[in-house]
């Protein structure tokens, strides 16, 4: 039995991430403010959060990094955190060889460098749905094909990206840097302002012998690991998200007076308010008990995937049931822009999509209580 | 006359005059899209009265058709089915119009009936305020008659659609210095471009702004521009609201139907279609706008002149709000993750702007115009005879 | 565009309907008062509503039983009227030749037999899901096969009864009376008291060939016929049902007083009664909208069924809610036998699973809407 | 001790005892279920407290083994993993016993401890009032002391799970003539078997009773047999409710988990488990499950000792109360007609009863301890601070 419960070093992470973002935040700042965010998160070591200590990191693990999320979440933070951290270190940590972990991990860690994850849409690890291909090309490699949408496709100066190799090979993981020739970027328009992304078409892109980071016939697992990990971190950043729309709308309901009463005084309101808060507690806990077991090295693979599913569709169903209420309970001003619920409600829409969705989660839960013979 | 004649006649109609410099307002300007090519769709309601299509229930006394429910249904479908463009000229034809034909003296009628049947003037209402949103009693912009006579406004006015393409505001407002509630209320029309009114745009979170907040100091309006008698505001305003629910819901169904559609095509194109869980919830869709529909007819034809509790129109504005509301959600999971992406202005990406509309535009449906709270206390009140509070 | 307004012999019916049943509700009595219900029923011509005038009926239509069917649901009155009047003479208006209908029709107008209806389990009609077989034997018929659960089982007289013909020569419709030789029924003990069912066993059942009621080649089109136009009359008896649960508990909540207050003058207790009436008053609009569609004669087939399965999902999910809100808000009392909201649940239960499930009906609309060429 | 040790030993224990005459209790006696084999389950208790299996968590002092709560929690896993049936003790043993612990005289810990430990004495609960379920301040049940001190009561209460079973009852009752809500209650310990305590069974909706009805028409109890002062009984019995989410929550779980898995079964054998819209609600289901496990180990672990509102203790009586309640709707849909079916006594229908049970029990689990309505009220007032009415 792992136990749940946080440790004195682990709370005190959380009031030190919750105080600084509180401070920080950038949602509504222009994008050029980003890079200063970004580089005082890495000033402050959060980037090397969950890197091994032999590669520069302070070697904490998914506990820590959850708790980061689910601040970045709250505060709903742009900045590269999640493609970087999340995706990117934890596509090196789970898919790449020990030599590539080495050379790679370090500047990531420090946070000198800013990357992102290509997988296949919505960062979907099955080789069935890769949309890039890699050719053998003398001594090197040759990319072909593209990625409608990269995350932080615009800022990432590196991205860490999973091709099917040509000739029945499997999948490869390789490091592509931003400006690699023949690789054209393209910014997209998106609703969620505070989750940038931009088209990426590789017309040839060639990469030497050392851009590709797996060890043949491992990357597969290893990004379907990756990807399980990402989930349950993506969850944290929900959950997060969450619990900020309810406290949004506690705060704004005890001071708007209706009928001349405080609306949170309306029983209608307070369920309404009571129901956001049994399904975030109820994601959290699962969340809280899923990284502690990943804390604890106690699940095999499949049951890391089945219990990363369960914290996603958890954490997917509230957030969107939150932003949903929050904007509902705030009234007219809640679907204007200067009010944050339409943020949280873009965000949730975004995160409901990315690293499967509800249903699609299910079915895999399903396969595996109800087809095993 | 014989409906499917009608029918024809209005297609023919709309397939003739929809074309030309109005084919880009084909399935336009709807909720979620009002900003789309204001000036041109001013000239489409100057068209619609110049093809006689702007007051057909309207008595033939105030320039009207008379015409039968059946037939004002009929026109409403076949408008939506041609792509008809949303009706820039609809607060003042199905709102105020009735109102004014209902309660207002014979001089308001031949000041204001015309330009709105003749698509020359148009209306916004001047409702909400920011203290008072669904408690619609605690408004407190206050009206005051100067000497001469003429009447003065203070306060501001919010969620007023269209503000900025109108000529006039018809406005609820405090005679009565110290009344509280509904008591002391008077419903005054306004002209809008004058120096005691600023319009501000009210951004949502498309970024758009199609409401607006209104500023009143010091604004004036004629001492006559009152409808009902001062302190009668409630009243008047009251029944306007009762307009609301007209034949033009079927209408608005039809839009609904449309937008269906748009997701079914989506979902066969991208290969949602074949999911089994997005099946049912097309499904449910369907079923649910049968409800919309079936409930829309049993509205207007049911014991008609009874004083009973109408039910179906009681949970009518529930109903479709959050039928729509959900009707985007599903959409967007059809779309999947490209749906993150902002559909542009192009022709190709029609649809997918449409049904994005709908996902971010019907979140203020279930606000606007009674929240959904308002809405359940109402049926349970008035539908249900359960307690006060 | 047909009118859904009731007409005043229409509004008159129902009254008498509810007047009648409120005084002679027997869910509670012993089973031995059920004929002396049904007989009263007979002679208030109710049987014959919508049995054409030359079989002995009074000619009139889906809508004046969708009326009785709301009375009836509301009630929970068990009688054979459900198995005798929608599901037998269903079956032989739409799927009987003419001189059967000539011949069958007539009693059961009267009321003075009672009769049921086999198909495939839940009342499925479509051909892959019957049970029994017949086989020709002679100049006449043996059945053969089991049927689970029948409607009525233990006091129908006759049985209208489906079956697949061997040798490819599709579905028939055949006349058993319940003491045929041959014919085992066993009485089960059920849930839902007020809607009895039998096992049936056709251990070798011989029928002359009178018994084949339909014109062959016809019967599998009339039976999906009537099997949607039973949907309808279901889903009136279920919005009946749903009507009762809100009445019962806008009733009992009135009274109850907790924490010095009437329980009705919650807010979540007059919010989930306004749901319920959403939920009731849309399935009865569409209920009455089919019927009236139905008498003007003017859906085809595909329309028909989309069109009753609308209603059934509809009126189903009503029922369902309203039932296990009647229960959730009469507290400790609505789960014990002695308050009604239990038995509406059951029936609740009973009617979610017969003549297709929401899920079944949704996947069966979907196919009309998108699968299309 | 070591867990794994400890969890074997457990296991060995149920496999050697819950077989023979009790082999028949396997997986019985649960909630829906509490009428089956009454007077074996008491053997079973004492068979129970003979392997010394109850009051692990009391003090030594008391004749508990006080072993640490991941011990507690192995203990109650591996019961319900052996199939052990519904606790006929655990009102006394989980509830009375600790607040005697906690707040119970020395006499009484003495006098009542040992009959709890030893499962010869059974324990009812009576709080709850036809005029007070979840108003349960406003019981009307009144006591008094005669000249001699003893205690005697008047009144009615309901809901008492096996009444009919115990041998004793706790109640709370009003001893300040005049008083109102939560002052002047008194808790006290009454024996069941007297003249003046009357059971009457209350049948619910599955045909069977397993709550009653308590009569009280001038029964006694002896003097000292109450627990806290006269007057200060709503302090106590809110004491003893605190209780209620303890340990056994987690082996509550393992019931849950259980019949999960005889879903599971049910459908992978009628075909059901090929539907994908059963597929999205069974995975639910499980998540659902997975949910009340870390919340329950959240609940159990985090933050101990701190005095802080815990989120995750709120939450989840309408956690599990709701999950249990859609389990079974999604068990009859599983099933599909043939649940029309009461399922009977022969051992080929057990998974079959034990489903059919959660369907209709779990109606109760929404509405006993605490309504829904109740559980949102004090969640919004205690974990979010909102307002009162």
């Amino acid at each position: 039995m792992s136990s749940l419960a946080l440790n004195d070093e682990q709370r005190a992470l959380r009031e030190t991430v919750a105080d600084f973002l509180a401070g920080h935040g950038n949602a509504r700042k222009e994008a050029d403010s980003d890079a200063g965010l970004w580089r005082s998160i890495a000033e402050l070591g959060w980037a090397a959060v969950q890197v091994p200590e032999e590669f520069g990191g302070l070697g904490l693990g998914a506990v820590e990094l959850a708790l980061l999320m689910e601040e970045m979440g709250r505060s709903l933070a742009r900045t590269p955190f999640f493609a970087t951290v999340v995706l990117a270190q934890g596509a090196l940590l789970h898919a790449a060889g020990e030599a590539a972990r080495q050379r790679c991990l370090p500047a990531l860690a420090e946070g000198t460098r800013s990357a992102t994850l290509i997988l296949g849409p919505g960062l979907d690890a099955r080789a069935g749905s890769l949309t890039l291909h890699a050719r053998r090309d003398g001594e090197g490699w040759r990319l072909e094909g593209e990625s409608a949408q990269v995350l932080d496709g615009s800022s990432a100066e590196l991205a860490y990206v999973a091709a099917r190799v040509e000739g029945g090979d499997g999948v490869a993981l390789f490091e592509v840097p931003a400006d690699a020739a023949g690789l054209q970027r393209t910014a997209l328009e998106v609703w969620d302002l505070t989750r940038p992304q931009a088209h990426w078409r590789f017309a040839g892109v060639s990469l030497d012998a050392a851009a590709r980071l797996d060890v043949p016939g491992s990357a597969a697992a290893g990004l379907a690991r990756a990807q399980a990990l990402a989930m349950l971190q993506l969850a944290a950043e929900q959950v997060g998200g969450a619990a900020q729309c309810l406290a949004l709308t506690t705060a704004y309901t005890a001071e708007r007076v209706q009928f001349g009463r405080a609306v949170a005084s309306f029983q209608a309101v307070k369920h309404r308010c009571a129901e956001m808060m049994v399904r975030i507690e109820t994601a959290r806990s699962v969340v809280r008990g899923v990284a502690a077991r990943v804390a604890a090295a106690s699940l095999d693979d499949a049951a890391l995937a089945a219990e990363a599913a369960a914290a996603r569709v958890l954490a997917t169903e509230a957030y969107r049931y939150c932003a949903q209420e929050a904007i509902q309970l705030h009234g007219g001003v809640g679907f204007t822009w200067e009010y944050d619920p339409q943020m949280h409600f873009k965000r949730a829409q975004w995160a409901s999509q990315w690293l499967g969705t509800p249903r699609l989660l299910r079915e895999a839960l399903a396969a595996q209580l109800l087809d095993a013979a | 006359m014989d409906e499917s004649t009608f029918r024809k006649e209005v297609a023919d109609w709309m397939a003739a005059r929809l074309s030309g410099r109005f084919a880009c307002l084909k399935h336009r300007g709807g909720p979620g899209d009002e900003e789309a090519w204001p000036a041109l769709r001013k000239e489409w309601e100057q068209e619609m009265a110049a093809g006689g299509w702007v007051g057909l229930g309207w008595p033939q006394a105030h320039g009207g058709r008379d015409l039968p429910l059946a037939l004002q249904l009929a026109f409403h479908e076949e408008y939506v089915r041609a792509g008809g463009p949303g009706r820039i000229g609809h607060i003042g034809e199905t709102l105020l119009a009735p109102t004014l034909i209902a309660l207002g003296t014979p001089e308001l009628q031949r000041r204001f009936l015309p330009g709105i049947r003749e698509g020359r003037e148009y209306w916004a209402q001047g409702y909400s305020e920011p203290g008072a949103g669904s408690d619609l009693a605690a408004i407190t912009t206050r009206c005051w008659q100067d000497e001469d006579g003429n009447w003065r406004l203070q306060g501001q006015k919010v969620w007023t659609s269209l503000a900025h393409e109108s000529d006039w505001i018809f406005v609820l407002a405090r005679s009565t210095p110290g009344s509280a509630g509904r008591e002391g209320l008077s419903f005054l029309l306004v002209p809008l471009d004058q120096p005691g009114i600023e319009i501000h745009p009210i951004r949502q979170m498309t970024g758009e702004a199609e409401f607006n907040s209104v500023f009143f100091d010091g604004a004036v309006t004629d001492a006559d521009c009152i409808v009902g008698k001062p302190g009668e505001g409630w009243k008047v305003a009251m029944a306007l609201l009762g307009f609301e629910r007209g034949v033009s819901t079927l209408g608005q169904q039809m839009h609904f139907s449309h937008e269906l559609q748009l997701l079914i095509d989506a979902a066969r194109a991208n290969g949602a279609a074949r999911d089994p869980v997005i099946r049912q919830r097309i499904a449910d869709a369907w079923i649910g706008l049968r409800g919309l529909r079936d409930n829309g007819l049993r509205m207007l034809e049911e014991d008609t002149g009874s004083t009973t509790v109408r039910p179906e129109a009681l949970i009518y504005k529930y109903a479709w709000s959050n039928w729509h509301r959900a009707l985007g959600e599903l959409a967007m999971d059809v779309i999947g993750v490209a749906g993150d992406v902002r559909a542009g202005e192009d022709a190709g990406s029609d649809a997918l702007r449409r049904l994005q509309q709908v996902f971010f535009f019907s979140r203020a449906d279930t606000i606007y115009a009674g929240t959904n709270e308002i809405q359940l206390n109402i049926i349970a009140e008035r539908g249900l005879g359960m307690p006060r509070g």
